[in-house]
């Protein structure tokens, strides 16, 4: 089986998340689309500042994860289609390191499991993120 | 027949290692046991193992050529 | 008062929306952005295929109405910023005619206002779709 | 006094123009009846008035230099 790869190195540039998008014109079944973008953040931690994530992954594991997610949200929503996309390696504050983006003939489809998909991403796939303090210094993501 | 273990995140750190090849002690638990023998930081970790790139939530035995993964709480997005 | 004029002539360009998304790496408090866009579906109604929307508003009451939305969605979530753009005009099939951005340090408000703004903007904002058929004729476009 | 009218969406399809000037007929529920009566068609569409950029929920006097707009159900989006 070949699995959707959802990990790219290095940030989600904003030209890409467009180029997403205008690929959506030709679909015209599709009336609303949601997108929901994770952006790091520049934590303050006990007065050190978070200048970047580190992110690694179970690869494989995490790809027939995502397979599996994508099949129970397919299922559970009329969705047109889903696209997810995940960084990995440094990523610094500002930038984009999640991307997720699903389409649907009417709204609500699109929002509720866009939504779904985001809980699930954080929860169940084996990735983890290294907060990189300016200077020195590190500590390991917690997902809330 | 030996085993290889894959550490990730933050159990890197404490193992000091991001893999190791060790004996296969036959069992999920005694792995468990074996590996917080070896590196005693892993005791007060938090962490699932999974085999063959599924979590496992029972004492199952470990086949040949099954390929460990220790890892800790998920931190992507 | 100077009221946010959301309203443009024309449908919402892809590289508008990422220059948007761009403008916000500089605000390194944001962990969580939330888009929902519109896009005109080619539905078939009784044969006849919609090729277009054609909106219109009743501006200056819709501009004061949403200025009323944005506070009321401000006072109920932790955002950070939100941004709404409307298409006036003819729209084709295919093309976005509503951009609903929402950003927060945490995802949850960020998501959930973006929902909760998508349902008011269709409710209770002065605007109206002419669905134009291929060839000939059009309907009044309903809200769901 | 006259007062102007502003026919939005199918209303104007249905009225044949977009705005009309009248004589301010005292109240909101005046003016719906003499609207009704100039253009048979509105007898049957649904629609809310808005005076001044607000809707009217209640039979409102009318003001000089109100602003009226008849609305048919909102599709935006």
């Amino acid at each position: 089986m070949q699995l959707k790869n959802i990990f790219q190195e290095g940030a989600i540039a904003a030209h890409f998340i467009a180029e997403s998008i205008a690929k959506h014109a030709t679909k015209t079944e599709i009336g609303g689309h949601n997108i929901f973008l994770g952006q790091v953040r520049a934590d303050d931690i006990d007065g050190k500042k978070v200048t970047a994530i580190e992110y690694t992954s179970h690869v494989d594991m995490a790809l027939e994860k995502m397979h599996e997610i994508r099949e129970a949200i397919f299922a559970k929503y009329p969705l047109t289609c889903m696209h997810v996309h995940h960084s990995l390696g440094v990523i610094k504050a500002g930038e984009i390191c999640l991307f997720v983006f699903t389409s649907s003939k009417h709204r609500k489809a699109a929002i509720d499991a866009c939504a779904e998909c985001v809980e699930r991403i954080k929860a169940e796939l084996p990735i983890w993120g290294k907060e990189i303090f300016e200077g020195d210094g590190y500590q390991w993501k917690v997902n809330n | 027949m030996s085993i290889e273990i894959i550490f990730f995140g933050q159990l890197a750190d404490k193992t000091g290692c991001s893999n190791v090849v060790v004996d296969n002690p036959g069992s999920i638990d005694a792995l468990s046991m074996v590996m917080k023998m070896q590196y005693p930081n892993l005791a007060t970790a938090k962490f699932v193992i999974a085999v063959n790139n599924k979590i496992v939530f029972d004492n199952e035995p470990i086949e040949e050529n099954a390929k460990l993964a220790f890892m800790p709480p998920f931190s992507g997005g």
